[in-house]
């Protein structure tokens, strides 16, 4: 067992896919010498070449259209845009051919890539910089959706992603690139593809989370525990597919439902989760399932990124809501108070 | 690099001042025959007329289809022949292309059963025709998308060792998009083997030409990407096919991408759901009737001697059974079954695609219809 | 009274808008001479010139990335997007400008303009003409977000949206556009912006719809009364802001509440709305929140829509579920049977 | 059109075949002075001279900042003087100007206080400055987005009666995204008197220009819209300051918009977080110093005797107690009320954003901290 990053596990995860599959190629923007913003495809070039690994011009709907080509020619692109924002340029070809192309032509085709993104804040970036935007792909039928919230997680999933048939948009938490963890990358404990985990078990609530969220929830359910709540997290690896039997299993077993997302809360991935667990658990829950999002504003600057991001306590408020009575609504008595 | 050289390299990327020209639109050659590229071989000329011909019925007869309420759209690309028939006879089998809604007249050429080809226009399903086999790529909607596709797949081809190209077709509205700009950048920074072929019809739905650019001609496009670029008379099939050839030859040869303009003209409106008359006057539209791609062509092998009556009597023939044919093969239901939508969204379908399904699956074994909808036109 | 259109509401809406303020312009692809592909701009080129309704060349992020800087430069920009899917191109300019100017500049730069989208199905449109794309909206901060489901709001909506001084996505059913209603625009019965309105009262339900499912809904409520169900129908009008109100005094009152929408249902509006009214109603509820959507699919060719479209049988379907026990719960015998 | 008439037309797009170029890399005039335009008046000149000056302390200031911790990231623009300043003072104030994050010495010579054009950088808020008051859109970062701005903007004073102009700024890299096509398309066809001015730095981060494009230069670019194009020394002032105020004179006379290329050079690494020598070499930098633009200007100007000694020293004098305040002004806290999140979202708060409020406000109650809090830099 060595200390990886989730930054290396994904590297790695690239080599592997690179010299394991000739028709594994990686490119985008710096991701050649440079090796890209963050380093995850870092020595990719110089040691598989520039036919493997190799910067494009700059036009994000550009590389992603070219990946469309190349994977219809029998290539298996792996691409990164740059920051989660600077994807929306290439909206419309993910929306309207990287998702649909496999149902267009009955299968005869299909679109074997990878889109990675580092995602999400707490990184202290500028504006565009951190935006979290799982719910625009999650909603896009055809699409996988997957984001990792450990070392191993992103080495394996990725490995998945880009071994899967269909194309992933593979959503990195970039504040979390650089977290440690002990973990042996050639041997393989992650769950598969599609399967969510159970990072803590606990008996009180579910807390489901995904991505730059887990250790956050993580952290949550510590300091509840400390407070003799004892709460389960579930760290959902994909988003699409959606593990509803372990979701679901969980929030039967528990009777309550916290679901924390970094993501502006409307209309996000929290909303279907907190939907269909009432949906499908609604006779075994004792208090409604609650949110905890980021609020639906602009990603904040820096200096305020702290008071937007649902931090322990947040969570922590939130569990304490998990038994309130329908009225009043603390929340109602609140805005009461500032109308 | 001295100032000489660069003003070659210039040079080189620039189209010609107007459009390159074989045969006049009265059917005969032109005065002086252009410099630089080849008329094509009599044997081309003939099977492109009969192409040609097959396609304008192939095309009158989907318009007709509309009109019966047979075929829900239909944009046709009457006028357009020389183009649609010159890009793929430039083409080698083994060659993709990435064809837009307009061009089925360029599906039928490259020899796509009609019936496949209108299976999207029927509502059945989103592509009926195989891509795979035939290197044909979806027919298009968002417009330009697909040029980086072309631009993709081109690149696969060049580096999987062979000498395939990939041509893009694209209409004069659709080279306004940021994607026709971004796959021109990338074609010439990967020196891609693909062919950007622009059939300025003069019109995107209602607005005209002027509207679109201010550019001299749109082939002026190229030299900002480094992409060697042509205009040409896109109603003169000969001049079509000899400039498409060579660049077709340009990109197998490993020499990058090529930009070519074709100046034609959509002889009816939009699709058949459109109105012209709001926008255009007859007489544009006479004008441009004489300048019809198909009699011109027609004109001119006639008078080479290399087109009988009897020729043309029997192209005419086959036209009409290919036409018969497609009007009795609209009278079968091709429609999918409903559960078929559940299939191919992905690889496998996820969990909750097989709930929905199932949900789909006993909606309709309740209202106890067959799987198997009739259609409505039925 | 007279008979009128949706499509002959938002032309006059258009119209008015036009005349009484000279800052308005209208702009986008075919929207001049042609009267746009649905005909909502008929007629404005003529009457008040080309320099208030013209043609652009043909590029979504251009059009609306022109807006834009009109708008920073005083006047009040209504574009028009052709169908839903070919917005896609000009997301990062909704995304990241539209959507962002005004909290960037602390206020100081503000946008008030208005992108009209023709969107959803149920007339037989090729593939990417019928997409609903409101979550996409709904879900970035800083967009209103609009769909009328009758003229008369279409009317008013639009006037609203055209007055607002923040940027509005203007959502137009397609499928309404020639429903015709008995109404007088001059007379303002509409809603406020920003508040739902009761189409339906009913004692045993409450169903939320929004721009098409409306009148789906609608037509549901009358063949559930027939049945002896009484459902009660609420029209959203705008999802940005959404009507927590009306909602929840409604679902509180009824004590069920069903969701429709056309849209694909992962992570769509409809997921929020169940998130909300459970976090909101949950004592009052004696059913879990159910939705009727769209499947996650690409959006079917024309001849197979009508499997996809919510109808009314789907919705009483649902409405059946409402009373069911969380164990078992019928949608998983039914997976068992397919698995 | 005639051909001759179009090949004038042709001729007329297209850019000198090499940059428009007033003053050598060793500071002395060129042997032959470029034709169509004029050299700026020499008061133009010195005041050039003092901004740049000015700008060069203020960017090695902010650099040094980061350095210090002070400053989480700046992008330097140390080497493109001449183009930023060139920018601003070939513009009237009543003009507008959208910038880029490069761009902060264009900002600082427009008269805008340099710690809020620092706002962004510092973190406290996206936007420091008042956008309306200065007419300079906020910095933007999503590349070539601003692009298009400008043209909406040049478009909406073309259409209020003022002979307004708007300029773009927009790097090498920025010329492959699909807006500034979209971009370069709308205002010719709208004439919008904007003027396109890409700052050629050579890279976009690690990838140079030949990755970038292949085309013979990016002012080539321009002949495809129909707009007018020139490419220019970026390192020369002179040059740059008489080719944008022709471009700018051509886009107030009506003629519509004006497409120039610079060519610069990026001297320091993309950002003080980046590592340059993971793809360039110091030799190329090293290059590039010996044509550095304010060593340039200062020799030519102190040559033609109109810059003094005491004139440099006075400047120099100007620029480290404009650095000194800068300093000192980074000290003061500036950080923005959490609660300052919901205010500018919308005209009024949502009913959501209301209860989103409150819930924060409470929460920093309970927490019993100040409202604004402190910065974690101080
Ligand atoms: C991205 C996008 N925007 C808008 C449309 C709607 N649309 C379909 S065809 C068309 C006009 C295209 O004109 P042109 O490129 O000249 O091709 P033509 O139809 O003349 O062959 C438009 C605007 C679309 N299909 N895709
Ligand atoms: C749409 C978009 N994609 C990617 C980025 C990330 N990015 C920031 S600066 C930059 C390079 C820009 O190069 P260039 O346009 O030459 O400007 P320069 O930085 O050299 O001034 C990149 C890729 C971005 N800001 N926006
Ligand atoms: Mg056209
Ligand atoms: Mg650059």
């Amino acid at each position: 067992m060595a200390k990886v990053t989730m930054a290396q596990a994904l590297n790695t995860a690239l080599r592997d896919a690179l010299r394991e599959d000739e028709r594994v190629l990686v490119f985008g923007e710096d991701v050649g010498p440079l090796g890209g913003v963050f380093r995850i495809t870092d020595g990719l070039t110089r040691d598989f070449g520039e036919q493997r690994c190799f910067d494009t011009p700059l036009a994000e709907a550009g590389i992603v259209g070219l990946a469309v080509g190349m994977a219809m020619g029998g290539f298996r692109p792996v691409v990164e845009m740059q920051f989660d924002a600077f994807a929306y340029p290439a909206f419309e070809q993910i929306a309207s051919h990287v998702a649909k192309l496999r149902n267009r032509t009955r299968g005869r085709l299909s679109l074997p890539m990878v889109i990675r993104i580092p995602y999400a804040g707490g990184i202290g970036g500028v504006e565009h910089h951190c935006d979290s935007s799982e719910a625009y792909y999650a909603h896009t039928p055809g699409l996988k959706v997957v984001t990792p919230a450990t070392a191993e997680d992103a080495y394996w999933l990725l490995r998945d992603a880009v071994a899967d048939p269909d194309p992933v948009v593979f959503l990195e938490p970039k504040k979390l690139y650089w977290s440690r963890e002990d973990t042996d990358l050639e041997r393989r404990d992650a769950q598969p593809f599609g399967r969510a985990a159970i990072r803590r078990e606990g008996r009180d609530a579910t807390v489901v989370a995904y991505g730059p969220s887990v250790p956050v929830a993580l952290a949550a359910a510590e300091a509840a525990a400390a407070e003799g709540i004892d709460l389960e997290v579930v760290d959902l690896r994909t988003l699409v597919p959606f593990d509803d039997e372990t979701v679901t299993a969980s929030v039967r077993r528990t009777g309550r439902c916290l679901v924390v997302q970094e993501a502006q809360g409307f209309a996000g991935v929290g909303a279907e989760i907190a939907a269909r667990v009432q949906e499908r658990c609604f006779h075994s829950l004792a208090a409604p399932v609650l949110r905890v999002a980021g609020f639906d504003i602009p990603y904040p600057p820096p200096k305020l990124e702290h008071a937007h991001l649902p931090g322990v306590d947040r969570i922590l408020d939130a569990v304490d809501r998990l038994q309130f009575a329908d009225e009043p609504d603390p929340r109602h008595l609140l805005r009461g108070a500032v109308a | 690099m001295s100032v000489k050289s660069l003003r070659q390299t210039v040079h080189g990327l620039l189209p010609s001042l107007t459009p390159v020209r074989f045969v006049a639109e009265d059917g005969t050659p032109v005065a002086k025959p252009p410099t630089g590229y080849a008329e094509p071989p009599v044997e081309a000329l003939h099977e492109a007329y009969r192409r040609m011909v097959l396609g304008r019925r192939f095309d009158t007869q989907a318009t007709a289809l509309t009109k019966q309420g047979r075929l829900a759209v239909y944009p046709s690309s009457r006028g357009q022949e020389a183009c649609q028939v010159g890009a793929v006879l430039a083409l080698r089998p083994d060659d993709w292309l990435f064809p837009t809604y307009r061009d089925s007249v360029a599906l039928v050429t490259r020899g796509i059963d009609p019936l496949e080809v209108l299976t999207l226009l029927r509502g059945d399903w989103h592509c009926g025709y195989d891509p795979a086999a035939t290197r044909v790529a979806p027919q298009c909607t968002p417009l330009a998308t697909q040029v980086l596709h072309a631009t993709g797949m081109a690149e696969s081809l060049r580096r999987t060792g062979g000498d395939g190209v990939a041509m893009a077709l694209a209409g004069d509205g659709a080279t306004s998009e940021g994607d026709f700009h971004e796959a021109l950048n990338f074609a010439a920074v990967f020196r891609a083997p693909v062919v950007f072929f622009v059939q300025n019809n003069k019109y995107a739905i209602s607005v005209p030409l002027a509207r679109q650019t201010a550019a001299p001609a749109l082939a002026y496009k190229g030299i900002g990407y480094g992409v060697r670029s042509e205009q040409v008379d896109g109603n003169d099939l000969v001049a079509v096919l000899a400039v498409l050839t060579a660049a077709v030859g340009h990109a197998r040869a490993g020499h990058g991408p090529f930009l070519v303009e074709a100046h034609t003209y959509r002889m009816d409106a939009h699709t058949n759901a459109d109105d012209a008359t709001r926008y255009r006057n007859d007489e544009e539209v006479e004008q441009w009737s004489a300048a019809d791609p198909l009699s011109r062509l027609e004109t001119y092998l006639r008078a080479r001697g290399v087109l009988t009556d009897e020729d043309v009597a029997a192209v005419r023939e086959e036209a009409e059974a290919a036409a018969a044919e497609l009007r009795a093969g609209m009278n079968a239901d091709t429609a999918a079954d409903p559960l078929e939508l559940f299939d191919h969204v992905y690889a496998e379908p996820t969990p909750q695609l097989r709930e929905q399904r199932a949900l789909l699956a006993a909606e309709l074994a309740e209202t106890d219809e067959p799987t198997t909808l009739q259609t409505q036109e039925d």
